[in-house]
Order: C-alpha cells, then structure tokens, then sequence
C-alpha cells in the first residue's frame, strides 16, 4: 500500500511533499539562484536564455515566463522558491500570494485588513467555499464570467 | 547552571521586518501590530537572557532542495542575516554560543533526536523577524542584538514536517540538555511562524481567528494533547502555511511543568491579524520557583 | 510490492578500491581477501536485486563540517563518484531510485526519524567499495551498476553518533517502510563500514579479531541485545573507527525476524586481517518465506 | 553537570566530539578545501601562503607544515579531513596511520600483516600495552631511546 496523502481533499492548495519536490526540483532551483543578485541581472536581461541553462520542463519554463504561479505550482514548485521570482520583479509576497487567487491587489489586500479569507466551506474539497474550484477565478475577475462570488 | 527562564511564541512574517527596516511602523496599517510588541521589548530588557535558543525555520533561504535537514542545530560562533532576494535585513549578524549549541547537540542526540549539526548557515526572517520584535532595532551606537542566539532550524517546508509530538518530546531532550550546562546562564526558548496562514493557490489568504486562539489556550493549559493534533488539521483549518505552528511545540515542551514542574506564568498574549498574510500570535510564559 | 530479500554486510575500505582500479587484486596481499567475495559476485548474478538501499558513511567528502546530518537519505536520480583527494574512482555512477527513496523518507520521517533528505551528493568510497565487492568491476560493454541505489548516510565522524539500538530502530523502520511501496522490487539492504580499525593516534593499527567474530556471531543470532552495546565499547574493543560498525545494525533491523518473521539464513560469513589498516568483516543473511 | 566523556582514558586516542570540532574547525575545512585539484596545486606551489588564507591558529598552521598527524588531531583535527593533506602528499590511509605511531612504514606494514596492534595493555589508559603514553614512540624509533618495546 502507498503512504497515505490526506491532503489531496483540501481545496485549492498543494502539498509540497516528496513527489512535488521530485517533479519541481530543477525549477525550485533555479529559484534559489536568484537569491544571487548577479543572476537575477543576468536573468533580467533575458529571461529566456537564462532559464535555458537549467534542466526544467517546458512548461515549467512557460509557467515562470507568464508569472503564473498556479501554474509554477502544478510542475513541482513550492511557493518560498517561487518567491525568489516575486522578489526579483520587486514583489511582495502578499502580491504574489493573492496573484494565485484572480483577485486584484486591492480586492486581495482588502479581504485580509477584513480579518482574511474565511475557513467555512474551505475545508474540504466539494464544499462552497470561495477557494473551491467552481468559484475560480475570485473577486471582479469570477464576477465577469459567473455574476456571482 | 543553565536555566530555561521563559518561553516566547511568535509569528515571523516577512513584511514584519520590511515595515520595521524602511520605518512604516508607525503607518495606520502596522500600528495596531507593533504596539503588540511594546510590553515585550520593556519585558526583555528586565529579563536581560543570555541566550536564546530560537526555533524557527529557514523559508529555502539557507537550505535548498540539496539538503533537507528535519531539525539542524547551529554550532557556530556567527550567522548573517541572508538576502533572501530583496538583499539582506540592515539587522546585525547574530552570534552564536557554540559551546552551549554543542553541548545541546550532544546531549539531544544520545536522547536519540537525529539532529543536523550547522556550522555555516544565513539567516532568514524566520529568525530575524523574531529578534527585531522582540528587542527592536539595536542603536547605532551598540549596533548587535543584546544575548547570543542559538538557532534551531525546523522543516516545515517540504512534507512530512516532524509530527506536533515529536517536536514536543525533542523540547523536553531540550530542556535536559540546557538544563546540564555547566555555566550560569539566563536561557529563553522561542518558538516562532505561524499562526494561520496560506501563501499558495486559490486558498491563499485563509485565517482562522478561532483555531488560532483556540491554540493558544491550549498551548497554555494542555501542550500534550495539543501535540496530538494530526498535520492535517493544522492545514485544514490553519491554512498550508499554518502548519508552522509545530515549532511552537518545541518551545511548549521545554517549559519546567512538562517535566513535572509548577506550570509556567502567562505574562503576556496578544494577537493580531493580519500582518500581510498572515495571523499575528504572540505569547510569553514564565517558569515559576519550584 | 516491494521485498527485502536480503541483508549485505561488509567493510569498505578505501585501500579495496584502489587495490580493485590498480589492478592489484591478484597480489598476494590482496587475493586472499578478494578471495573472499568471490561467492558474493555469484550470489548477486543470481540474486539480481532491483534496488540496494546502502547504509553507509561519509568521509569528510561531501559532508564537511558546514553540515553534519545525523541521517541522511538520497532521493535524487544519479550520484557521482567523488574526488577525494587522489582523483574519483573510475566506477559508473550511481543511479538512485527517486521514488522509493521518497517513499521511504517520507514514512520514516513519520515514524519520528529526523532526517535529512539529500538531492545533491558525491558519493565516496564507502558506497562504491561495497558496490566493487558484490558486483565487481562492470564490463566496458555495459558500464553501469547491475541495479538502483539508495545512499543512505550516516555519521560516525563527529561524536556523538547514533546510538546502537537507535541504528537497529531505525532499520525497522526502514523496513515497514520498503514493505509498503506498491511497486514489485526486490530490494537488498546493505550495512557497510568496519570491522575493527583505528586509523588515529599511537593507537593506530588496533585490530580486535575476538570482539569482531563475537559481532558477527551477536549480528545473526540476537541483534536486539547487541544493539545495546554503547559507544565507548566499540571504541575500547574495536578502535576508534570501529564505532562505524553501528551502521550494520541498520541493515540488520531490517530483517524479517526482528518484525516478527522467521530467523534469516545465513548465506556466506567471511573475515580476513588486514587490509590496510582494517580487519574486514563480510556477511550475507537471507530472508525465509513465512 | 558537563555531560559524560567516557573516552577520555583510552590511550593513543582522541575521539573526534563537539569540542574537538568547534577547535578544528578552521583546520578541517582547509583539508576540504584539498578535494578541489587547483587548490591542490596552490597549496603545494606556496604552503605558507596557501595556509595563511584560512583562519587557522598559527600552531594549526605549523602542524600541519611539519606534518605531525598527531599534533594536527590534538588542535582539532580529525582524520578523514586530514586524509586530504595525504591525498595531496601521494600518501595512503596506512601511510597515514603509520606515521602517528613512530614506526617506519615497514613497520607498521608488517604490524598489521602480522595481524594488527592488539588491544590488550590497549584498553584503558594506566595499562602497559604498546599503545600507552609510557611506549612512544613506538618500533625502532622507540628502541632507541628506551631500549625495549
Ligand atoms: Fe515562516
Ligand atoms: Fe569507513
């Protein structure tokens, strides 16, 4: 029998466990080295070149290129190397946590002044909680497309 | 002899330590937050410890993908603070007490506790935050942090984290070990990260005030059942990076009443959301005369 | 699923090595011990193990006193022979198995194991000797090890290093752990490292054939009392670096008989003094079916 | 209470703890430093030089200069680093145990073909095996001064 994983249930998130490292090793390392201020010139300059140099997917490479990282994450990333990238386009790590979410900065800052995101209906995958699948991408971005929150 | 006086219990988070480097602590936002922190620094500076032994955990700042200790002690004499990207905190670098960090890691691992010994490690907010909180920023005219540290680094970022119990037991093998140490020493152990927080997917954002105090009573009043919890219901309800909270458990285990002594003193709870992403909890207990 | 079939024990002398890539083998010096594992390279034709998990230790190669792990486990996909000062072994390098490694950590991890999980490490003698032993040289036409690697690491450098009975403890652990991974593997654990030798001080060249055969005899017959013997007998009886004998308890914990099961047959038990400085040790226990 | 050093009264040994670590520290790592060819290369082009990059203490440095093996382990050094100065040397484990025992490398050679140094009189310090203090050095260079072995 496989090792028990109780935390595929628990909606949009993603354990970074032994199986997400494995897949997202490359790329989690190319992350660290930005934490060199002479790489993180050299990958500005161009971004392409540079993450040629590690033995990534394409698509994890297409997922750092778009900034996407839901995406980053669903190749093996882990969001404290991912945020080697946010720190690099000088953002922060509340931009980059509420980049995950659809929200714009402002929704997303203001739903954590409010006391943040509640648990209730976000337990459990299948629940109506606003982390839920269904209810992607939040705040004006899902209001376009769905007319509800 | 060495003695554990008191425990501290903090949150880490990162835009803590900005707001306090580029002076915005005094901004409506951050106000609020730090005036949390005004009894414990006048605390400290009656305390006066010799040494802290901080727990807290390196955010893939000191320790990539290459290597993964669950628990590392730091054994060296210095530590820097680390550009974790943004360049390095304008904080002073830490100083170790080697000869204390080795005796702990002696005594810990014959008390069959697998630890990493360290002897070259940058620090990151995790263990800086904490120190900036709790005895401000050092004035220029004595620019360094006022007690050795010894840092204690935890995995909590690649699963499986230690389990709350075992975190719990190695702060008793703790507490033995300091409690050995030959020199007459003022010993304080913090534990540091948490309370609920999620900085990843959909989910980011989650705060669950109610877990969180509910923690902290527990903390308190029952640490061994509180070590119990399962790591899966610390991100169901605290979120995935909620699962900090079990190096709260090292610092709870190392309390005099776990080895049977009276229980320790609450001098001060505070709590606070949030600070960018993340629930703010804070706490001091006190070891009371046997 | 996957099976521990089998458990290798044997000395790992760097000398062996470069007896092996000199070609020296057949020297009177040396034949008599190469002699002895002639057996062995037939046993593992017929034995074919898909996967070693291969306790070994460290020598100050890629482990340096910047970090010293207690435990530590490689999941990475390939390691390569280290330099360790005369240039790298000419041997293949190591494939590892990533996913059982994985599986492992993360059980063991759980069952309050401390470890530290490696994806980055030179491998030194202390792997590839054992691997020359059983497996001799691979043919230039199909130059690769005949199965996958898991390096496991231990230290036996700095002191203190595990104790005897945590090493057994550890090894069942291991074991549930192999036992559970859903793919069909036949898996071999080997303890490496030993016998009696000291390589420091005008104690050097201590050789201790009494206590060494009265380990093997212990080793098969009951591990779980030998598990408790302490440090400083190792050290007394067997040298200073006789303490690296400790590791053939982890391969050991792993036999079906300490879970239970029935007593392991012993396949080949061979000792031979000296090479170079070392009394070198060997032995192969199977598994019985239920 | 200090905790226990139940190996401090075995003879002719010095195990390798926390307290010899934190001492040898310096010392140890310039051994690693060794593992790298070209720093192999500039150790042996300048010793001296090499030596003062590291900040090793100056009886450290000395030590390691006369290649005294014991008097390197007593200011904190441990074998399988000080392995690398042999390595860089051309000279073998054996070599390298040999000379802390002031036999010639016949000597020794022929001690360990004939079986290696037994522990008894080895055991504990106070004892009169050849390994004690009262017995250095030990092989010819011990028959000199002492006239027995
Ligand atoms: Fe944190
Ligand atoms: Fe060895």
């Amino acid at each position: 029998m496989s090792l028990d994983k109780p935390y595929l249930d628990v909606p949009g998130t993603i354990i970074f466990d032994a199986e997400q490292s494995r897949k997202g090793y490359w790329l989690n390392q190319f992350c660290m080295s930005l934490m060199k201020a002479e790489n993180r010139e050299r990958f500005k300059a161009d971004e392409r070149a540079y993450l040629d140099e590690w033995a990534m997917t394409e698509e994890q490479k297409q997922a750092v290129l778009a900034r996407d990282l839901n995406w980053c994450m669903r190749t093996g990333g882990n969001i404290y190397f991912l945020a080697k990238i946010g720190a690099t386009d000088g953002k922060s790590f509340q931009q980059m946590a509420g980049s995950m979410t659809g929200m714009t900065e402002e929704e997303y800052r203001n739903m954590m002044v409010g006391g943040g995101r509640s648990p209730e209906g976000n337990r459990f995958l299948g629940e109506d909680g606003d982390a839920q699948p269904q209810h992607q991408p939040q705040g004006k971005a899902g209001h376009k497309t769905t007319g509800s929150n | 002899m060495a003695k554990i006086t008191a425990s501290v219990y903090t949150s880490h988070v990162p835009a803590i330590g900005a707001a306090i480097d580029l002076g915005k602590t005094q901004e409506p936002y951050w106000q609020p937050l730090f005036a949390g922190y005004d009894f414990s620094k006048e605390w400290e500076k009656a305390q006066k410890p010799d040494v802290v032994f901080l727990v807290f955990n390196d955010h893939a700042t000191a320790f990539s993908l290459d290597m993964i200790p669950t628990f590392a002690i730091g054994t060296a004499a210095e530590y820097q603070p680390a550009d974790e990207g943004w360049g390095p905190r304008p904080v002073p670098a830490v100083h170790g007490h080697p000869a204390l960090a080795a005796h702990i890691a002696q005594s810990v691992i014959q008390d069959d506790f697998d630890l990493t010994i360290v002897n070259k490690m940058d620090v990151d907010h995790g263990l800086t935050v904490p120190l900036s909180l709790m005895f401000g920023q050092p004035p220029q005219s004595d620019y360094r942090w006022p007690c050795k540290v010894i840092p204690f680094a935890v995995n909590v970022v690649q699963y499986p984290v230690p389990s709350g119990n075992r975190c719990f037991q190695l702060g008793k093998a703790i507490r033995k070990a300091i409690e050995s140490f030959d020199e007459d020493l003022n010993v304080q152990i913090w534990g540091t990260g948490g309370m609920s927080h999620q900085l990843q997917g959909p989910r980011a954002g989650l705060i669950n005030k109610d877990w969180d105090n509910r923690f902290l009573d527990r903390l308190i009043a029952e640490p061994a059942e509180l070590a119990k919890v399962p790591h899966i219901e610390y991100v169901r309800e605290a979120g995935s990076e909620g699962i900090e909270l079990v190096m709260w458990l090292i610092a709870r285990g190392a309390m005099a009443d776990v080895a049977g002594g009276p229980a320790p003193k609450v001098v001060y709870r505070f709590f606070h959301v949030p600070a960018s992403n993340t629930a703010v909890g804070h706490l001091i207990l006190e070891n009371q005369p046997a």
